[in-house]
Formats: structure tokens, sequence, C-alpha cells
């Protein structure tokens, strides 16, 4: 373990004691608001894999959030699964629907990957919407399970934390790892790749199921914290969620999702409930990262020399 | 009844289409993904119904004249946001690019909100322009075969435009290759903004035109971008014929669908994209960039 | 930033009650704290307008009078940006943070869902007066919810009644919005209209994408069908769409709809309503309540302080409000259990009309609707529903039998 | 011996643009074949197609080492020992130069996904290795953005090479260089190419470069084969002399 290493274990235990300190220390409303921002990270992350390592700029990603959410409630309300088991049938939901979906969008690249990607979310919403007698419809599945499983919001809070940090952890080793390297290396140039023997898609196929399966854990995860599932999970509004956490945390960094997530939570939380124009606030912040810091959060504490897991590895 | 679909659908698709076409202009030379297109159409709406009382309210000239002031203001707006905004950003990625015009919906939103409320407001249809044809049983609107004939205008324009002017030489040289223009020596920059400008117009027109046939209010910008968006990818990204195509095609298959199955509406103008575009996948090999 | 800080010290103050164990019953200088999550951006935002400004009316109103049990009243207004999960979250802060005894506000059927589900959890009351999915009612009722306006059984029942008055109407065409709300409207409309008209045909339903803004291939589609009435529950911009686009295809010279009509609607139509054509029914039209002082009363003051007549929205909002105040003065309290049991027994006479009350079993009140058509009025500068209707609850709810068999069949 | 490559009536058109049309190429294991001519001839394009990246749609057929590889993926062609330089060098610029080894290592070494980091460490050596091979050694820890030109041009050279290639199809590897950086350039890549015996097909318009290093040249117009031979008989080739070597340069 080089100092590198070792610096970076101690800023990340830091960052997860406090973490978890915030969820107990200023009471449950604070924990439910964190909870949300924890799940909500894990979902861009998710994203992020695809985008600053993949090159994908995916305009669908939500359906494997929505999915994740589906496949718990719906093994529950349907099949009578007992709710240990449901939980990973969000996330396997999820990732079956990424292998599908998939394999047909990493055929395409850029604007045609991402009008793909969004044909198949708005095929999977339109399903989750209609099959009423199946998925309940746009009024979508309540009370089939207490929320949280009755745990305290800080309870879940410190779940879901460790959820997060565990995931965190498998997609950064995976980041560092020899397909971590063949993502990025397709992300930048598939051509190239494809001239050194690479099977560019499918590297792609495989980062865009390991995404899906993560979106499906955080959309579980979500499911969970409210005990319902809507179509909306799967819907555009969460797919631009992720896009503009992403964004505003800092492309082509690891835990730029992170900071987009709360920043981006706080300011939808918190704005809205005094100015009605909400909206407009976030499109200026928006317009501000894009033309004054294009590398986001990440990249301004990058310059404040926090570091941020960039992508030197 | 079959062929009363068709018209119909024929007319949904020149809509379409009006508003696909300053969408797809712009992507062509410019490579911008404008999500703003439809804030841009819905700014046309509003200004239109701000100014057809001005003018003349219910009469056929007041209402030209106001979609053309409007198309003109919307002109100039996305002018204005060319130079200030987008010209810093025209190197950096692409999602960045996208992402500028996504933080332009949501401004416009909200300030359209401000401006006009939140209930829907109506431009009133010119009299020279209500009621319908009727041939047998069917009845064929005037109104909307008025905006076909605009539609066949506008394509008409602009093929004189690329054919025939310096102006559409430059465009087509910018389509193809950007590097092109620079060995003419034309500055790349005065192009860009003159086809965001021109596109921006179309986008102002195509809401003006649209004002007296529904609805406007602050919801107008979602709701008509992601089927211009569809209709563009149809037609091949900056391909304003294949946009037509796409559009008239969207439009006809739309209406046989309500006729047979209703239900899939909701999700027809994906599923065609997504045919389209995986169709597309299988017949070309190797990788695709 | 004030507000930041007392949010802070509210959520350390929180975290000593629940470290003590103890959080005691308010004191009486306390006010009454409303949580108000509506759907004021997004879909439902147009909607919600009016509703909004009625709530602050009423809420100033009773505060005028000295509040409820010598108590202020203090809303907390949130935006669930017509998104089930901003509901969830937001009724949860609410309750949570905010310690609220009611919550309230909602539209969309989605985001009325989630918040219940959040009453149920906390056990906070919670009441609808705009939003009305039947399924609060059936198979998501839950002891701490009620609502105040016809849920959507009621309002498709009631319109099947006015359309079976019309014996010259042999064929109707339903076309709805392709979403729960409109699959339920339809099949009860249908289904109450064959009991009562079996001579009726009934033509298969249409469902229109929602947000659907060229209605044109489904206009012609009714059309073809030749039908003598067709019967349509949009709403809002939907329903200015086809009304608008339906002129242009002659529809109301060959068909008639059959529609909800919110005053708001018909406000936004102004001028351009065709002049026939059109049956309307409406949770709330104030045109129909003018007769009421309470009503008119109302009316004025809405007027007066926004400068337009208030919508249906507003009219249901303001009744659920009044409804609310009456409920806590019978209780003595704003404890859930007590309010929900006032809520239950009490008989209030509204800007509605008098007699009305909310049933046990199921949180429904029986609220009526009216049904008119639609023509222009001199004293508005738009078209207003004339030869209104109303029709009681008594014809349109469902009784306790049916409501268990709903309940049996949604398992 | 069968030749290497046997390439027969290959053509390509772009709408109505005929780029290659009916070129036959066949190249014996060790040679060393130069293709020139004038912008435009078609030489890009074929290697493309010879090296699957424009193999779509294009006629004619290619043997390699006796198999039909006509409409292979790129892919596929890499793995049997294809290799190809880029006319505008196509390397991962926003990783390290040593990355962008480790990258090219790992199609060869079966680790494309594989998850172990263990593994990739071990490839570090092999990527060490080359990198001094092409005199790159001291660059490792570099952004590729931050690099020369020339240095992109050795480090793309390096990666093709890392994937073991026994015909190697380089795009004009010394343009747009210093004459001593080019010629340093063109003695390490000939170095490795003899010592790996690997065949050679490249495209360059530095006539001096050509008749150093080719045995047979093919010069190429229009899309088709103008003249073929080894130096001297190209050299004074009175044809070539007009058409290509009197304009071109």
């Amino acid at each position: 373990m080089t100092a590198h290493h070792r610096h970076e274990s101690i800023i990340w235990l830091g960052a997860a004691v406090a973490a978890a300190v915030v969820l107990f220390a200023f009471g449950p409303g604070i924990a439910l608001l964190g909870t949300e921002i924890m799940i909500m990270a894990l979902f861009a992350c998710s994203l992020n894999l695809i985008m600053s390592y993949g090159g994908m700029v995916s305009f669908g990603h939500a359906a494997y959030f929505g999915l994740g959410a589906y496949g718990f409630a719906l093994a529950i309300v349907r099949f009578d699964v007992p709710p240990a088991l449901a939980l990973a049938c969000g996330p396997i939901l999820a990732l079956l629907a990424a292998l599908l979906f998939g394999s047909l969008c990493v055929r395409l690249s850029h604007i045609y990957f991402a009008m793909l990607t969004l044909a198949c979310a708005e095929i999977t919403y339109a399903i989750l919407f209609q099959a009423y007698d199946f998925t309940g419809g746009d009024t979508g599945l309540t009370r089939f399970v207490a929320p949280r499983f009755g745990l305290t919001p800080q309870l879940y809070g410190l779940v879901v934390l460790v959820v997060l940090l565990l995931s965190l952890l498998i997609l950064r080793r995976l980041v560092a790892s020899p397909l971590g390297l063949a993502i990025r290396s397709v992300g930048e140039d598939p051509y190239r790749t494809a001239a050194l023997g690479y099977n560019p898609r499918r590297v792609q196929l495989a980062a865009f199921v390991v995404a899906g399966g993560f979106a499906g854990l955080a959309g579980m995860l979500f499911s969970v914290f409210h005990g319902n599932a809507f179509p909306d999970y799967a819907g555009l509004a969460f797919t631009l969620d992720a896009l503009v956490m992403v964004v505003i945390g800092g492309l082509h960094s690891f835990v730029g999702p992170i900071y987009g997530a709360i920043i981006y939570l706080l300011m939808k939380t918190f704005i809205s409930r005094y100015v009605g124009e909400w909206e407009l606030v976030v499109g200026i912040v928006l317009m501000a990262v894009v033309l004054g810091a294009p590398r986001g959060l990440a990249g301004l504490a990058a310059r404040l020399g926090i570091p941020s897991g960039g992508r030197k590895s | 009844m079959l062929a009363v679909q068709v018209v119909n659908g024929l007319m949904e698709g020149m809509m379409l289409f009006l508003i696909a076409s300053g969408l797809t202009l712009i992507f062509g030379v410019s490579r911008i993904i404008n999500f703003a297109h439809g804030s841009l159409y819905m700014i046309g709406a509003f200004l239109t119904y701000q100014l057809v009382p001005m003018l003349s309210d219910g009469t056929l000239v007041g209402f030209i004249g106001a979609v053309l002031l409007s198309a003109i203001a919307v002109a100039a707006l996305g002018g204005i946001f060319e130079i200030l905004v987008l010209r810093r950003i025209y190197g950096s990625e692409e999602l960045m690019q996208l992402i500028i015009t996504v933080a332009l919906v949501l401004i416009i939103r909200d300030i359209v909100k401000l401006i006009w409320g939140r209930n829907d407001v109506l431009v009133s249809m010119p009299a020279e322009l209500s009621g319908a044809l009727k041939v047998a049983d069917a009845y064929f609107p005037i109104f909307q075969l008025a905006i076909f004939g605009a539609g066949l205008m506008v394509i008409a324009v602009m093929i004189l435009v690329i054919k025939f002017t310096r102006a559409g030489i430059l465009l087509r040289a910018a389509t193809d290759d950007r590097g092109m223009v620079a060995l003419l020596g034309i500055n790349q920059q005065t192009i860009f903004t003159s086809v965001f400008v021109a596109g921006s117009f179309l986008a102002g027109l195509a809401g003006g035109l649209a004002a007296p046939f529904g609805n406007i209010n602050y919801m107008l910008d979602t709701t008509i971008i992601v089927g211009a968006f569809i209709v563009v990818v149809i037609g091949g990204l900056g391909n304003l014929y294949g946009a037509l195509a796409g559009a008239l095609a969207v439009g006809v298959l739309k209406s046989m669908g309500v006729l047979y199955y209703p239900r899939l509406s909701m999700v027809l103008i994906f599923l065609i994209m997504a045919a389209v575009l995986v169709a597309r996948s299988l017949g070309r090999a190797g990788v695709t960039r | 930033m004030d507000r930041f800080a007392k949010r802070g010290v509210s959520a350390f103050a929180l975290l000593a009650a629940t470290v003590i164990g103890l959080a005691g019953p308010a004191s009486a200088q306390e006010p009454i704290r409303i949580g108000y999550a509506a759907d004021m951006s997004g879909a439902c935002g147009p909607l919600v307008d009016g509703a909004t400004k009625a709530f602050r009316l009423g809420v100033e109103e009773l505060n005028k009078a000295g509040g409820l049990l010598g108590r202020k009243i203090e809303v907390i207004e949130r935006d669930t940006k017509t998104r089930p999960d901003e509901g969830a979250k937001e009724a949860r802060d609410l309750i949570v943070n905010h310690k609220i005894d009611l919550l309230t506000g909602v539209c969309s059927s989605a985001v009325m869902l989630a918040e219940t589900a959040v009453s149920a959890e906390l056990k906070v009351p919670f009441y609808s007066a705009i939003g009305n999915t039947q399924a609060v009612n059936v198979d998501k009722f839950q002891p701490y919810f009620w609502q105040t306006q016809a849920n959507v059984l009621m309002e498709a029942s009631g319109a099947a009644e006015y359309v079976a008055q019309n014996k010259a109407w042999k064929k109707i065409v339903p076309l709805a919005f392709d979403y729960e709300f409109g699959h339920t409207s339809v099949k009860t409309f249908s289904e109450h209209l064959k009991k009562i008209r079996p001579d009726i045909e009934i033509a298969a339903p249409i469902y229109v994408k929602l947000g659907e803004s060229n209605m044109t291939s489904y206009i012609t589609a009714v059309l073809a069908q030749k039908p003598d009435a067709v019967y349509g529950p949009l709403f809002g911009s939907g329903l200015v769409n086809f009304v608008k686009q339906g002129r242009s295809f002659g529809f109301f010279d060959q068909t008639n709809l059959i529609t909800l009509t919110t005053v708001d609607f018909l406000q936004s139509m102004g001028k351009e309503m065709p002049p026939k054509g059109v049956v309307g029914f409406a949770r709330a039209p104030f045109t129909a309540l003018l007769n009421n002082p309470k009503a008119k009363t109302f009316v004025d003051a809405y007027k007066t302080k926004y400068n337009i007549e208030p919508s249906d929205w507003a009219v249901l909002t303001y009744d659920g409000l009044m409804f609310y105040a009456e409920a806590v003065k019978k209780a003595g309290s704003v404890k859930a259990d007590d309010v929900i049991k006032a809520v239950t027994s009490i008989k209030y006479s509204g800007l509605r009309g008098s007699d009305m009350s909310v049933r046990a079993f199921d949180g429904q009140m029986n609220a009526p609707i009216w049904v008119g058509a639609v023509a222009p009025d001199p004293a508005y500068p738009y078209s207003i529903l004339k030869d209104v209707t109303r029709i009681e609850a008594s014809k349109t709810m469902p009784s306790e039998e049916q409501v268990k068999a709903l309940r049996a069949a949604a398992k | 011996m069968p030749p290497l490559l046997e390439a027969r009536n290959i053509s390509k058109a772009f709408g109505r643009f005929v780029a290659v049309a009916g070129v036959d190429l066949v190249i014996r294991k060790g040679e060393r074949r130069a293709l020139i001519g004038p912008n435009g001839a078609g030489k890009s394009t074929l290697l493309s197609i010879l090296g699957g990246q424009q193999a779509g749609g294009a006629g004619g057929q290619v043997r390699f080492d006796g198999d039909d590889v006509s409409g292979l993926q790129p892919e596929d062609l890499a793995r049997r020992g294809v290799g190809r330089t880029f006319q505008i060098s196509r390397t991962f610029r926003k990783m390290t130069v040593a990355e962008n080894m480790l990258a090219s290592l790992l199609p060869r070494a079966g680790l494309i996904y594989s998850l172990s980091t263990q593994r990739l460490n071990i490839l570090r050596e092999q990527a060490d290795a080359i990198l001094t091979e092409v005199g790159l050694a001291r660059r490792s820890g570099t952004i590729v953005d931050e690099i020369s030109h020339g240095d992109r041009k050795r480090l793309e050279f390096g990666m093709v090479l890392a994937t073991r290639p026994r015909l190697l199809l380089l795009d004009e590897p010394a343009a747009g260089m210093g004459l001593q950086e080019r010629q340093e350039l063109m003695a390490m890549m000939l170095d490795q190419v003899t010592r790996n015996g690997i065949t050679l097909i490249f495209v360059e318009h530095d006539i001096d470069i050509v008749f150093r290093i080719a045995d047979v040249i093919t010069v190429m117009a229009r899309g088709r084969v103008f003249a073929e031979g080894n130096p001297q008989e190209i050299a004074s080739n009175k044809d070539v002399q007009d058409i290509y070597l009197g304009s071109g340069h």
C-alpha cells in the first residue's frame, strides 16, 4: 500500500465517520435527507461509471433504478417472496434488463446511443405505467412493506451508508482492475481498442451491466426507503437528476457524483421551500458550473488540494 | 376512414417537422444538441399570444404578423444565447453542451412561469383559418391545411437557400466538413451564430404557427422536445430531408396506431425510433465511431 | 438564513426530545401546524395554483378569527413537484421535522398514494380536497385519511346519471387519458350507464397518451364512429387541446362531449369555447353555488384578493379546510384520533351545501357533483355550466358492500 | 511458401466516390512494402480495409496467412496478428503513457475482463520493457495529452508492438516531424520490425524513407495500382516520375 493509498483510505474513513455522525447527531429529519442523498449518490456513481469511464452518455439510466425498485416491490407483492430475498430481486432484475437493453445500445455511439437508451427507458416506463394488474400502473405500489422495514431513519441511514461504502469500494476496485482499464480505454477510443484486439462493444456492455446493477441497487434502497414504487422512478426526471449530479460534481472524477448528489439535493430540497422558481436557480448553477468549472466540484476541490480520486490510478 | 387518418397523420407530421427542422439544422452544422429548442418554441407561442391582440385579434393578418414578429424575437434570443454562452463551449465535450441547453430549459421555464403564470393561455383561431373543408363525411380543418402549406413553404425556402445562395453553400460545407469552412477562409464562428439564429427562428415560427391549435403553458417545452428529437434521430441527425420523412412517417404511424391499438401510442414513437436505430446498427459493421 | 438557524435549533430540540423519550403535548400557545405538500410545479402545477391561493385565503381568515381552539394556524408549504417520491419525502419531513398536525394539498393520484402511505405510517391525519382517485378509499384506505370531494367513481356515476336522462342518445364512445384515473372513470361510467340505460351502445374506449398535445388522430377516430356523445373525462391542458382541435373538425356540430369542465378550464378557453355540444360535469363550479351565502362570501373575498373568480380546485380546497376546522372545533383537539373521530361524526355545512359528512369505513365525503350544458353567459367573459343538475352522492356513492367487494377484488 | 497477405480485387466506394477500385496486393512474409501515391489515391482506405476498420461494404477477398479474413472486424484481425497505426496517431490521451501500454497488453494476456489488480501489476514489467524499447521509459507516468507529437507516434507504435503483430500496417509513421526526429523514429521502428520478424506495409510521403526501407513499392493513383516493383524499378519508371514523384514533391 503506497502512501497515496493510505492517505486516500484515511480520507474515505473520515468521510464515512463524518457521514455517520451527521446521520445520528441532527435528528431524524437530517437522517432522512442524508439517506436520500446517499442513495442518489450511489445512483449517480453508477451512471458515472459508464459516463466518465466508459464514455457513454445515457438518457435512460433511470430504467435500471426503477427496475431495481420494482424488482423488489413486485417480488413481495406478486410473488410473495420473503422480503430479505426480495432485496436481491431488485438489482438482479435491473442487471438483466441492462444486459438486454445494453446489448442493443452498445451497437451505437454518441447521441444515437443516448437516444436508444432513452427509448429503452421510456418503454420500461410505459410498461410499468400501463400494466395495471401487474405493476399497479401509474398509481404505483404502496404499503407492501413498512418504509425502511420499520428501522429508524438513523439506523436505515447507517445501513445505506454501509451499502454505499461497499459499493464504492467495489467500483473503486473495478476501475483500478484490468476490466476498469479496458472500460476507460474503450471509453476514450473504441476504434483504437478494436485495432488492439478488444471487442469494444463487449467491454461497453460489461460496464453497462455493472452500472445497471448498481443503479438497481440504488433503486431497491430507494424503494425500501419510501416503502413504495412508482413508474416515475424509471422516468426521464430521475435520469436527468443523475446527469445533473454527475456534471455538477465533476465529470471524470470518481467521487464527483457524491459531491453532485449532496449539492443538487440540498439545492432542490431547500430552494424549493423558499423559492417557487427553484428550477431557475438550478439552471443558473448548472450554467455557471459548465462555464466556470467544467470539471465540477471535484475539479474545484482538486485545485484546492483535496484528493478527488481522479483518473490516475 | 383510413384515408382521413392518413391525411391527418401527414398534417401532424408536418407540425412535427416544423419543430424538428431547426433542431436538425443546428445539429448538422454546430453539432449542438439543443434541448432548449422546445423552450424557444414555447417562447414563440407565448409571444404570439401576447402580440395577436395587440395587432389584430382573430384575423389572418394579425396572426401572421404576430408569428413573424415572435419568430424574429426568438431568433434574436437564440443569437444572444449563442454569443454569450454557447460560443464558450463549442470545443468542450458533447455532454457539456447538452447540459448547458438543459440549464437553459430550466431557466426559460421558470421565467415563462413568472411572466405568463401557470394556467393555460390560448391564441384565438384567425377567422379565415377556422372551419373545415368537408369532403363527403370527412372534415379537413383549414388551419391544418394552412400549417401544411406553411411547412411546404418552409421546406421550399430552405431548399432554395441551401441550393442557391452563398449562405447555403457555406452551410452545406459546414455540415459535411467543419474544416472545409475554415479552408474557405470563412469565420466559422459567424456561421455557427447564423445557423443558431436561423434554427431559433424556425423554433419560434413553429411555436407561433401552432399556437392557435392548442393550449399554451409552461410545460409546452418538454411536451414537444422529445418528439422533435426522435424525429430528428429517425431522419438522421443533421439530415433535413430525413427529418421530413421521419416526421411524416411518425405522424402517419401514430394516427394509424390510434385506429388499431391506441394504448400503444404512449410508446409508439419510442418503438419506431428504437427499431430505426437497431436496424441501422445491424446494417453497419464495425465500431461505429 | 434565520429559518435555517431555526431548523438547526428545532433539529436539536427534536433530538433532545427523542433522547428523553417524551415528546410532550404542545402547549396552548403552540400553533396548529398544517403541512401543505402540493403539486405546485410539474404536471399538476396549473390546477394547484388556484387551490393554493384559496388555501392561503382560508388560513388567513381562520387566523383573523382567532385561529382554531385559540391557537394560530401555521402552514408550511412544500412543493412535491408532482413526483411521488418528493411527495413522500416532503410529507415525512413535515411530520418528522415540523411535527405537523395535518397533512393536505395533494392533487396527483400517484403523489396522493405516496403521501397517504406516510400518513398511515406516522399516524398523522391527511385529507385530499382536489385529487380524487378512488384507490385511497378502496384498497389503499387507511384510517387517518379522508377526502372531501367526489371521488372518481362518484363523478363518473354522476355523469352517467345525467347522460341516461337524454333519451335521444343511443351511442357513446368513451375516450380518456391512458392512466388509472381515465380507466377507472370510463369503466365506472360504462357500468353505471349500462345499469340504468341498457339500450345505449357503448363503444370500445379510446385511450389517449397522457400529456398528448396533438389530439387530431383521436378526434377523427372518434368521429368516424358517429357517436351521439363522447364520454371524455379529460381536464386541464389535454381538454383545452381536445376542444380547440375538435372545433376545427366540426366535432361539436357532429356530436357531444361529456367532460370535466372546471372553472379554470372555462376561463382559459374564454370565447374559444364552442357554444354548444359540451356537457360538463364539475366538482364545485362557483357559478352553481352563488345561492349559498357562504359560497357567495368566499367567491367575493377570493375575487377581491386575486382578481379572478375561484376555480373548482379553489372552492374545494377552501371547503376542505373549513371542514377540517369544523372537525377540530368539535374534537376540541388536533390529536389524530380525536380529529378522525370528529371528521367521521360531524354534519358540515359549507360552500357546497349542508349535511356533508364523511364515512368512517372509506373516508369518503358525500360530495355532490354538478352537471350541465356549457354555454356562454353575459355575466362572465367565459362560458359556464347552464341548467345545472346537482347530482347527490346518494345516487353515486358506492355502498359499504360495494366498497368491500372492490377491496376484495383488489387483493 | 504462401504469401502472408493476399488481397484480390479490393474495392470500396463512399457514395459515388470510389476510393479503391480493384486493387491486388500480395505480400510475402518478412516483406517491407511501401504504399505511395498522391493524396486521395486510396492508400489509407486500403490500409483500413486490410485492418478491418473499413471492411464493411468493401469488395474483394483478403487472405491472411492462408485464411479468408474478408470482412472480419478489426478486433478479429488484431487477434490474428494484424496491427496498425493511424495517420493521426490514436492513443488514449487522457491516460498515462504506462496505462496506454497496459491497455494494449490486455488482449494478448487475456485479461480484458479480469478484475485482478495483481495480474495487472504483473503486466507492468512488460509494459516498461516495451516503453524502454520505443524510447519512452522516462515518460511512463505522463498523461498522453502532455507528451510531444513524436512521442505519441512512438507510443502508438509501442502499443501495436504489445499486441505482437505479424503484419504491421503503418499509416504515415513519420509525418509531421523534423528530419532528425523522423530518422530516429524510423530507425527505432525498423529495428523493432526486424528483430521481431514483422512483415510491414506502410504508407509514407517521405520518399527518402520509402526508398531506404521498402523492399517493394506499390504506387497508387485514383484507387488503382499504378505501378509496382522494387525501389530501382520504381525510381526508373518514367510514368511514376511524371505523375507522382514530379508533382508530389
